[in-house]
């Protein structure tokens, strides 16, 4: 174990760590761009040149690995002269144009000129002209003239993707990066370009313009894509800057060695838009004749309580079917349980659609199950109690079950329009509650609009048994609420109450009461999630 | 019988007919006065076929206005009273014109016509009564508009009206002192005469001191600045808060009303009323030297015309003082009214009792 | 997915030969695309898959590899390529005169090949001859000392 | 407590003689004033001022180079506005008066620009940190106009074509580069 000194502090690492990770470990930030955690260092940027003593020249942090009694020093005047050097190297034909540019804000170049440079530029020639706004794919848009050659881009795509899709064409100040003519970037990973990105080269065109980045909070939360549950952060803003009206603006992956590393695949990455999406449904609403009407809480919960008891009253409970989704959080699915399984003893409970998990997955980060919280789903119990959820369809249409209670959940996408109108078409009452419209909607009675997973507080069970966090990073659209507030609403409006303010107090009854997820609360779930420890797992 | 019944009514007509008219136009004076006072120009944006006319077409602009605008009553408020109160602002303060005699006695076909329109033998009494019953409108609008501000503006009022009330009452009893009577026509005829034979005998010769303070009372008798606490529209919330629409404009009509109400008092009680200096019933005349006879009816108009103007006289003033003094603040108003002015209008009445005493003893 | 696209197979066996002599496949790109160059004289994109077919190598390391050496060419060139050098020494002693002497001559702009197919010209940076300045290469062989008299008598030689 | 003040000598302490005082002042004012309109009236000594007011609209008062007015985005030699939809104006804005909505331009050296800039003066406070903040000399607010009054709050947010028909008041230009000038003079990104 080499013990070494970074700027008059001890640390002892591993043998085989690199100079600019062992610094980190003293919280020492050495400047780099081509430098990656998760790419192979090539020493290509020069940026993280740093002193260490008895070696006459300044050596890249990024590739020289620690010595035992090796003293480095990551801030003295040599260093800063060779930082500003090698800024004042890279600016010399990139454009000073960072008030258009979609990095400005969050821009390595930008950031390290300020903090280390500061020059003003002795290059009086005339700038390389490069190409701008090339189309590099469906998502990314690369500015030549902006690139300062890292070949972040082009290891990712080697050394992750493994497509080598990127490459750097030409020689000296004519380098450029680019896709070999005539075939565009295909694959599910680019969107993580634009972040590997240290500078303004590469934007993703999701973001391109919609935004700047300082106007956005940034909030912690899980991709709801898939069940893989990569980490994220959600860039969002309550005042819109764009034509769509947007709030969510993009999702970032947030490292998490565990589950995703630093990665986010393009289904989950650009899967928000439904947040903003117009077809969200933002006021409960009644059918009154052929018509909705828009309501308030008070007057939707007292018609739906009214028609269930009704229903309840005149058949019994297992009239009643409750097809909850395993999009839900945690708290919702274990609202759905308590009340309507446990508390009012419906047994049609199930969230198993056939071809619920019959995505495609990748082998990588997406997979076949395109539900966040499958797994969160079967340990609360929401499944093998009654009948599965097609049949419950079924017995809908039959005639069986008079009430559908359909909670986030969207049957016609999996069992096609037609069937889904046969069934419901068919039931007394159709409740849907939900975030966005659905076909489903089309024969629901009242229609209760809940929150999307930005807009409200839970954990997600990922498919490796993973508890994660999510955040609320906006207000609640309209007059949508979560899930489980819709249910705990209803519940009260009916005569049950639950004692539950927040998500955080389901989540410590689901503690208490659900095997494998004892003796855990928010602060132990933290920021990167903790693996439930389950038997037969 | 029938004729008394019309000569009457056209006395009524005559007299509101011109104090109206004198009160809206006032609104408009008010204005331009103001501006003028305060180098400036003054409303002067209304206009008719884009004729201005000095703002002149404010006033029917403002009515326009008034009437259109939405007639608001609290939902809490006693919907009667807050009617009511208005129109009580009005009747009380056009109601004082009935016993304040504009000219001479007319005397046309054969017919002795006073120019008053009812000469009461109590006049002063009933105009004090009538200036005391105004507060009732003030206290009304206050608790009827159920609100707490509102009712705070009209205690204010109130107790500012009642604590002017005796200055003014009192002050007015050395003119009585002076003349004799109580009823304003004599009061007015009485101001005829002269004192040494040139200098007209009026009531502000006679009662200076009793002038000044039945001027200051009045003045806040009518809650205008620098007596203005129970209204003080720009920052003090008044009675009349939640007053809107046509009834709002009942009070600010009502207010003017009052100003040439306490205009036509002063010039009665003070100023000599009609009487016009050196002109008597039979003509022009130099006090011992020479009298140029003059035909009766011109004498009548030139008195009434005097009347007019010297009452004209006294609403500019006292918008004169409007515009000049700051307001009080309100415990220097009580203070003022019950430790100064009430005890300068006991002073006032000794004085002139023994002054008076004397004269005749 | 060369289409048809092949060496023959005296060329397969030198390739043969020089792979061997790499520890690893890949690192023989640099001759299989002088070869291929050779062979097909020009290394067209159907040439880059078919040499990123024969090596393992993905289209995008081909393509950055010619993309950085000026003697690969991706367009067919003449039968005879020209390359004058206009570098500083062979500029002030002459090379820009030259240059447009040999414009003239063959009637076409710098990196253009003559509708006859028989000469390319090019211009290119420092060749290593500044001595004796100014300096062409007409394909493997260099002229030093040029002249327009000596251009002419080169070119009058030609087959 | 300390009361600044002088004490009041017995007759200003009767007032009387003060109140009158004020009302000769006001008076005098009134009589002097009303000479010289009525003067005016009959188109006598009008050089002589009787009133210091302006008649806004018809008048209004020369205001000063540097007075900050309306907006008025500058434009390029083919009338499109200079702005590049950096938002930096947006974001400096104390008052977030300036609402830009930024877009693809189809020319890549221009890049990006406004699809729709909005201000909205009812919230601007006229500080001029936007014209400070541009980097390509777009947003001035040397137009030398006070905002008209609208019927509704809609009228009173300035679009882009709004804002870009403005012209600086003559001899009040701020820019280096007049509306749809040529070469730039100032030329800080190349733009």
């Amino acid at each position: 174990m080499p013990t070494l000194v970074i700027d008059d502090q001890k640390v002892t690492v591993d043998p085989g760590t690199t100079i600019i990770q062992a610094a980190k470990k003293l919280d020492i930030t050495i400047p780099h761009y081509c430098y990656h955690p998760r790419l192979k260092s090539v020493d290509m940027c020069r940026m993280c040149l740093v002193e260490v003593k008895d070696i006459p020249k300044l050596q890249t942090a990024c590739s020289t690995q620690v010595r035992d009694n090796m003293v480095v020093f990551t801030n003295n005047q040599k260093v800063l002269d060779a930082r500003r050097s090698v800024l004042e190297f890279l600016l010399i034909n990139h454009p000073l144009d960072c008030p258009i540019c979609d990095k400005a804000g969050e821009c390595m170049l930008q950031d390290f000129y300020f903090q280390f440079s500061r020059h003003t530029s002795k290059f009086k020639e005339k700038k390389q002209k490069k190409h701008k706004v090339v189309n590099l794919g469906p998502k990314i848009v690369l500015d030549s003239e902006r690139c300062i050659l890292c070949a972040r881009c082009v290891r990712f795509l080697k050394e992750v993707v493994g497509t080598e899709e990127l490459g750097i064409f030409d020689r000296g100040d004519h380098s450029e990066i680019g896709i070999y003519p005539g075939r565009p970037l295909e694959n599910n990973y680019q969107g993580n370009l634009a972040d590997v990105c240290p500078v303004g080269a590469l934007t993703a065109k999701d973001f391109r313009f919609a935004c700047r980045s300082w106007f956005l909070c940034q909030e912690n939360s899980i991709c709801p894509g898939c069940s893989t549950g990569c980490n994220v952060l959600v860039h969002s803003s309550e005042r819109s800057y764009d034509k769509t009206l947007r709030r969510v603006y993009r999702l970032t992956p947030r490292d998490n060695d565990e589950v995703n590393q630093s990665w986010l695949c393009d289904v989950g990455r650009y899967g928000y838009h439904f947040v903003d999406d117009p077809d969200r449904l933002t006021a409960p609403s009644l059918k009154r004749g052929e018509e909705y009407v828009k309501v308030d809480w008070d007057t939707a919960f007292r018609e739906v309580a009214q028609r269930l008891r009704g229903i309840f009253e005149r058949y019994s409970p297992s009239s009643l079917g409750i097809i909850p989704s395993p999009q839900l959080t945690n708290e919702d699915l274990y609202m759905v349980k308590k009340f309507f399984n446990e508390t009012l003893c419906i047994t049609n409970i199930d969230f198993k659609l056939p071809g619920w998990n019959q995505g495609q997955g990748d082998g990588f980060l997406l997979k076949a199950d395109r539900n966040p919280n499958t797994m969160g789903a079967e340990l609360l119990g929401l499944s093998g109690i009654g009948p599965q959820a097609g049949e419950i369809i079924e017995k809908t249409r039959l005639g069986e079950i008079k009430a559908l209670y359909l909670v986030g959940s969207d049957p016609a996408r999996y069992l096609g329009e037609e069937k889904i109108a046969s069934a419901l078409s068919r039931a007394q009452l159709v409740v849907f509650q939900g975030s966005n419209y659905n076909y489903a909607c089309k024969f629901a009675h009242a229609i209760l609009p809940g929150a999307t997973f930005v807009e409200k507080e839970g954990t997600f069970t990922n498919a490796q048994a993973r508890v994660q966090k999510i955040n609320q990073a906006l207000r609640p659209l309209g007059e949508s609420l979560p899930d489980w507030k819709i249910i705990l609403g209803l519940a009260l409006t009916m005569g049950y109450y639950f004692p539950y303010k927040a998500a955080e107090d389901i989540f410590k009854d689901i503690a208490r009461e659900v095997t494998g997820f004892s003796g855990l609360d928010y602060k132990k779930v933290g920021d990167k999630g903790i693996k439930l420890a389950l038997s037969g797992g | 019988m029938f004729i008394d019944v019309a000569i009457t009514l056209l006395k009524i007509a005559f007299v509101f007919g011109l104090v109206l008219n004198i009160a809206g136009i006032l609104g408009w004076a008010e204005r331009k006065q103001s501006a003028v006072m305060q180098d400036r120009i003054g409303a002067n944006r209304a206009d008719i076929l884009g004729l201005r006319l000095f703002g002149l077409f404010h006033p029917i602009a403002d009515i326009v206005k008034v009437i259109t605008k939405e007639d608001w009553i609290p939902p809490g408020g006693d919907k009667f009273l807050h009617t009511l109160a208005p129109f009580l602002a009005l009747f009380t303060a056009l109601a004082v014109f009935a016993v304040i005699p504009f000219g001479d006695t007319l005397h046309i076909a054969g017919r002795d016509i006073p120019l008053v329109i009812a000469d009461l033998n109590v006049g002063i009494l009933f105009v004090i009564a009538f200036g005391s019953l105004g507060i009732y409108s003030v206290v009304l609008a206050g608790w009827s508009s159920d609100n707490k501000y509102s009712l705070l503006g009209s205690m204010r009022a109130a107790a500012q009206v009642i604590s002017y009330e005796l200055a003014l009452a009192l002050s007015v009893v050395g003119v009585i002192m002076a003349y004799g009577s109580v009823e304003l026509d004599d009061i007015a005829r009485a101001q005829g005469q002269y004192v040494l034979g040139i200098i007209p005998y009026w009531g502000v010769i006679a009662q200076p001191l009793g002038f000044l303070i039945f001027f200051a009372a009045a003045m806040a008798e009518t809650k205008r600045t620098p007596f203005d606490l129970p209204e003080c529209e720009s920052e003090i919330i008044g009675y009349f808060t939640e007053y809107s629409g046509f009834k709002f404009l009942a009070f600010w009509m009502g207010e003017f009303i009052e100003v040439i109400a306490v205009a036509g008092v002063v010039t009665t009680l003070y100023f000599g009323g009609w009487q016009v200096p050196f002109i008597d019933s039979q003509g022009f005349f130099v006090p011992g030297l020479f009298t140029i006879p003059l035909p009766h009816l011109l004498v009548v108009v030139i008195q009434v015309t005097a009347f007019i103007l010297k009452v004209c006289f006294f609403c500019w003033f006292m918008l004169l003082v409007r515009w000049t003094l700051p307001r009080f603040r309100y415990d220097q108003l009580m203070g003022f009214g019950w430790k100064f002015l009430l005890p300068l209008a006991f002073l006032n009445v000794i004085l002139s009792g023994v002054i008076f005493m004397s004269f005749e003893g | 997915m060369s289409k048809g696209l092949e060496f023959s197979k005296k060329t397969k066996e030198r390739l043969q030969a020089i792979v061997a002599k790499y520890p690893e496949k890949g690192a023989a790109l640099l001759p299989t695309l002088w070869l291929a160059q050779r062979e097909f004289s020009a290394i067209t994109p159907e040439v880059e898959e078919y040499v990123a077919g024969l090596l393992g190598l993905s289209l995008v390391r081909v393509h950055e590899a010619l993309s950085f050496y000026t003697m690969y060419t991706p367009q067919p060139l003449g039968k005879y390529h020209i390359q004058l050098c206009t570098n500083i020494s062979c500029s002030l002693l002459g090379a820009e005169e030259l240059l447009a002497y040999l414009k003239k001559r063959l009637n076409i702009e710098a990196g253009e090949t003559t509708p006859d197919k028989k000469f390319t010209l090019s211009t290119v940076e420092c060749l290593g001859y500044c001595g004796t300045a100014p300096v062409m290469r007409l394909n493997e062989t260099f002229y030093e000392n040029l002249t327009e008299n000596g251009i002419d008598q080169i070119l009058r030689k030609l087959p | 407590m300390k009361i600044v003040g002088h004490k009041l000598s017995f007759l200003e302490n009767i007032y009387l003689f003060e109140i009158v005082r004020g009302l000769v002042i006001t008076t005098r004012h009134f009589f002097y004033n009303m000479f010289f309109h009525i003067a005016h009236l009959l188109g006598y000594q009008q050089d002589v001022e009787a009133a210091v007011t302006i008649q806004y609209p018809e008048q209004t008062i020369p205001v000063s180079k540097r007075w900050r007015g309306v907006h008025r985005i500058n434009t390029r030699p083919d009338g499109s506005p200079r702005c590049v939809a950096c938002m930096l104006c947006e974001t400096v804005c104390p008052v977030q008066c300036i609402h830009i909505v930024a877009e693809e331009h189809p020319d890549p050296a221009i890049e990006k620009y406004p699809v729709s800039f909005e201000v909205d003066v009812t919230r601007c406070c006229w500080c001029g940190m936007c014209e400070e903040a541009c980097p390509v000399d777009a947003i001035y607010m040397d137009s030398g106009k006070i905002p008209k009054a609208g019927y509704s709050r809609q009228d009173l947010v300035y679009d882009k074509e709004t804002l870009t028909k403005e012209v600086p008041l003559p001899g009040y230009q701020r820019s280096l580069n007049p509306p749809g000038a040529g070469a730039p003079k100032v030329n800080p990104m190349g733009l």
